[in-house]
């Protein structure tokens, strides 16, 4: 159980200083997510706009993983076409559920390759899932409301 | 006629089951081997049940689903992958639809409850009718009486034919656009019959019913495929297929899970908790309220390996072969009539009867004398009883390792009860 | 400062206590022994524990209350066994005031599900109040949100002072001549508070409320005696005090739980069942629906046993001792806060705290990765945590094989986990 | 497991033939009472008058045990006085509840010295106090009745 293996420097910078943080203006859709086992939380916005993801924004409590994956998340996702953006959360989504058998594409995670290790904690995926899972449920929630 | 009379076929190797079983060497009284015909009522316990669960107990143990140490992960991980064996063993849709609960009286009781909760479509109310049927088990009875006269719905139930079969003939009129809910046996504990579930949940699919089915005695004999049944509930419970006490399951639709009202309230069965107000966490948590069972899921898991292993239409062919031996066998008993079905055709292995002269209590407490367990009493059945006019009955039932031999000692105990008790021939 | 330069008294002989408990002797990850700090989650079993059940298993499992044959009678002698013991443990005045339940959460469920349905005295409705308090369990709380919200009833609560303890100041409004039911947790499993029962009860019982006692943490920690404690019910679970999963136990007043109808329907809680109309057995059956949890209970009674041995004084003497250890080497570390008293008077053997800079997974985690293994999360205690302005902690908790040497590793890995994330000193 | 020491020919005799069965007039009290796990039922009748049991009658159904330990308690009980009747009802159901370690007096129980084998059946303790259960409820109920 190597600790270093988890707790990569890249995780720890941005669970130090999260890019995005901080709810902001404008949105379409807000969420608000809970991991019912151990509390963590996040509300999360996003604005989309012309099916690009325009801005997300966000206020978590949490562990070093959920807030780094969260933070990793928005620079990952904000300023792509919202199918671009899909596709690279299904990768960290696989990543994740691997159980440390897939190998991370840089090219598409960058900075999300650093929760390879991550996923031989099966305890703390649900951590750096929860705000990708938020991302997903609010982005639907702005397609479907800008599509009525 | 014994056993060497007749070419039973489709038998599995209970030389080697046996073999698995513990109790099944344990001598009685008077150093009498076992004979145990009380299946239905539980059934034994093979060595790879019992040490799976010690082995967890002595190197994994740990609450499940809240901590996130080494020995926490390896016991939710355990207790998953439980539920996902059993999800598959019955082909559930979804993992997330198997609740477990204590036993299928838990699982019948948790659909009756959340239904007196419920609000909107699932509302059972004044005018609304619950239909069940006069073969049920008490546990399949007493939860609908009582959501019944608790929401002031009206009970109703299918009568049984004198051969011990539904009578559907008014299923048209019993099941009706009033009716919200029917929960019926697969198989009866007591008259063996397998119901026509086909009919009954395609009635009550077309009047927009909610279909319950105890499989209590099904699950352990047969193949059960849920989807393909097509019912919306069906419950089950541990200790009849050779797994642990203290474990049942409920699977449901999850679309209805979904929309039902919890059933307990607790830790793990929620999302988020406030003095004011709470909200539920997706299923199956959602009706899985404080620890869980968690190594008799491990147990149950144990159990399904083991019946897979043998495979279900093995088994199933075994109780077919052992349950038409003890048939042709008791008939020739002077003096007993068999209440059910006296052929094996959709029939499962318990033989519920009665001898001429001799109450059920004493034809069971000669037999126990001679090493053959069986049960006497109601069997949780007293409705379909007094549909025979009886209070009680001898119930021989039959599981994996019971051999013909056993049911020729049956047959012989019997011969000596009526000669102890001085009847018949 | 490390235990050589302690001498704690009250020690139980845990060398001789850990070579009962195969888990304890267990390797992790990197070889490391396993230092298991989460008894407060479950506790570990004894071979004494897990043998009582295989034994059962291997050699005696049958149906209870049912069956006339041998092994029937050895199983409900067992299992009847069993609740005469537990009854005896907690000096229950009749060993039918014992209910064996799945866990404490459906105890409490129990209650407050037969309570939503009772008629006549026991009738919550609008108007009424049912009061908890804030450092309950959510299995002692939701129960009661729901039954508030189902009746139309109103939930008040008792607040926690900074120190830990309940804000008993508004007692005389806050239990009133509305108030029908007072729930309270004896000992908190996230602030390890000890409540002031003896209080409580008598100004509940002044205005006519039964009191409901959550005895989860206490009854594993110290001698309990029901009769002398004065309330009406007592929920307590097998897993947290050496016993199995699957098993919880509800004391009851006869006289109220005779009152009360039924809670779930089924099998052996019958007096007689007709299509029309059940009538319910006596107690304990009234309750105990369906299959129970039959080698549960007799792992439990082999729990009981186990700790009857060792002297629940002594348990509890233990348990002092270890936590006046802990909680002195943890006010040492810089930067960490405890929830909950930090002085080992009315106090049991739960410890949650917070690290300055570090969450409490991640605190967690590290200690997991050096064998050391504490629960982090809300403990589900939300409400709790939110009273304290934190969302999750860090909780070690101790038993009766927790060492000295253990709280050392628990230390002496907090302030690894410091310098990896290079906070603090 | 001795059959014979169970079934004692008294037992067999009262089975076949019981005494005082079928339901008669007059009666202060009428109970009816089921044994759950069985089902094994009596519905019993008691009439007392100037504190002596005048008649026990009753309807039963259930096994050669709970029969003839019905028929032999109405052999015992009619025509004494209360208290006494009570007192071997005492003596009985200690001979029952001793699992065999206690001599039954046959100056006191007569015939009901037969069901000392019972004790060493748990499981059929309850169905020989059935009845005497039943008489005991019932003269219960008489005795207050007539108190009023
Ligand atoms: C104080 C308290 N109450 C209730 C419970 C619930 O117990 P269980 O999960 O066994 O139902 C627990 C343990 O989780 C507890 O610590
Ligand atoms: C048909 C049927 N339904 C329900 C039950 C109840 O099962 P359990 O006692 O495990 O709750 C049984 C067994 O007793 C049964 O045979």
């Amino acid at each position: 159980m190597d600790m270093q293996a988890l707790y990569q420097e890249i995780i720890l910078d941005h669970y130090r200083a999260p890019h995005h943080a901080g709810l902001r203006e404008p949105f379409q859709a807000e969420v608000h997510h809970v991991n019912p086992t151990c509390g963590d939380e996040v509300t999360l916005r996003v604005h989309v706009l012309d099916g690009v993801v325009e801005d997300v924004s966000y206020d978590a409590e949490g562990c070093s993983i959920s807030q780094a994956a969260t933070s990793v998340m928005a620079d990952l996702v904000i300023g792509k076409k919202i199918g671009d953006a899909m596709e690279i959360h299904d990768s960290f989504v696989e990543l994740m559920q691997s159980r440390g058998r897939v190998d991370p594409d840089e090219d598409v995670l960058e900075d999300g390759i650093a929760f390879a290790g991550v996923a031989k904690f099966p305890a703390r995926v649900k951590c750096a899932l929860l705000g990708w899972m938020a991302w997903k449920d609010a982005t639907a929630k702005a397609v479907s409301d800008s599509e009525v | 006629m014994t056993m060497q009379g007749t070419a039973l076929t489709g038998l599995l190797d209970t030389d080697r089951i046996r073999a698995d079983f513990p109790i099944l060497s344990r001598r009685l009284d008077g150093d009498r081997p076992l004979v145990y015909l009380d299946s239905a009522n539980t059934s034994q316990k093979p060595r790879q049940v019992i040490g799976a669960m010690t082995a967890h107990y002595e190197q994994i143990n740990s609450n499940v689903g809240r901590a996130v140490h080494q020995l926490g992960d390896a016991s939710t991980q355990a207790y998953e992958v439980a539920r996902v064996k059993i999800a598959a063993f019955i082909n559930a849709p979804d993992a997330s639809e198997v609740i477990f609960a204590k036993n299928s009286s838990e699982a019948l009781n948790l659909v009756a409850n959340t239904l007196a909760w419920a609000h909107g479509d699932y509302e059972v109310g004044v005018g609304d009718e619950v239909v069940i049927t006069e073969m049920e088990h008490h546990s399949n009875i007493v939860p609908w009486q009582l959501l019944a006269e608790r929401k002031g719905a009206t009970l109703r139930w299918f009568g049984i034919t004198d051969e011990g079969r539904l009578d559907l003939s008014q299923i048209d009129s019993i099941i009706n656009d009033r009716t919200k809910v029917v929960s019926v046996v697969w198989v009866s504990n007591m008259l063996g019959t397998v119901t026509p579930l086909e009919t009954i949940i395609r009635r009550a699919h077309e009047v927009g019913a909610l279909v319950v089915v105890d499989a209590s005695q099904a699950v352990p004999q047969f193949r059960v495929d849920v989807a393909a049944l097509g019912a919306d509930f069906v419950a089950f419970t541990g200790h009849k297929m050779v797994g642990p006490t203290g474990i049942g399951v409920l699977w449901g639709r999850a679309k209805v899970l979904d929309a039902l009202p919890p059933f307990l309230g607790g830790g793990s069965m929620i999302e988020t908790v406030t003095m004011q107000r709470s909200t539920w966490a997706p299923l199956p948590a959602k009706f899985e309220a404080g620890t869980p069972p968690i190594v008799e899921a491990i147990g149950l898991a144990a159990a399904v390996d083991y019946l897979s292993a043998l495979g279900m239409d093995n088994v199933a062919g075994h109780e077919h072969a052992i349950t038409a031996y003890a048939l042709e066998r008791l008939l020739e008993v002077d003096g007993l009539t068999i209440l059910g079905p006296t052929e094996p055709v959709d029939r499962g292995g318990a033989v519920s009867f009665e001898i001429d002269g001799v109450h059920p209590h004493d034809v069971s407490q000669v037999l126990d004398s001679l090493g053959v367990a069986v049960r006497a009493g109601h069997h949780c059945a007293k409705p379909a009883h007094a549909r025979f006019g009886v209070q009680s009955s001898t119930r021989a039932s039959f599981y994996l390792y019971t051999t013909p031999a056993e049911i020729d000692a049956l047959v012989d105990g019997i011969e000596q009860t009526k000669r102890f008790f001085k009847v018949g021939s």
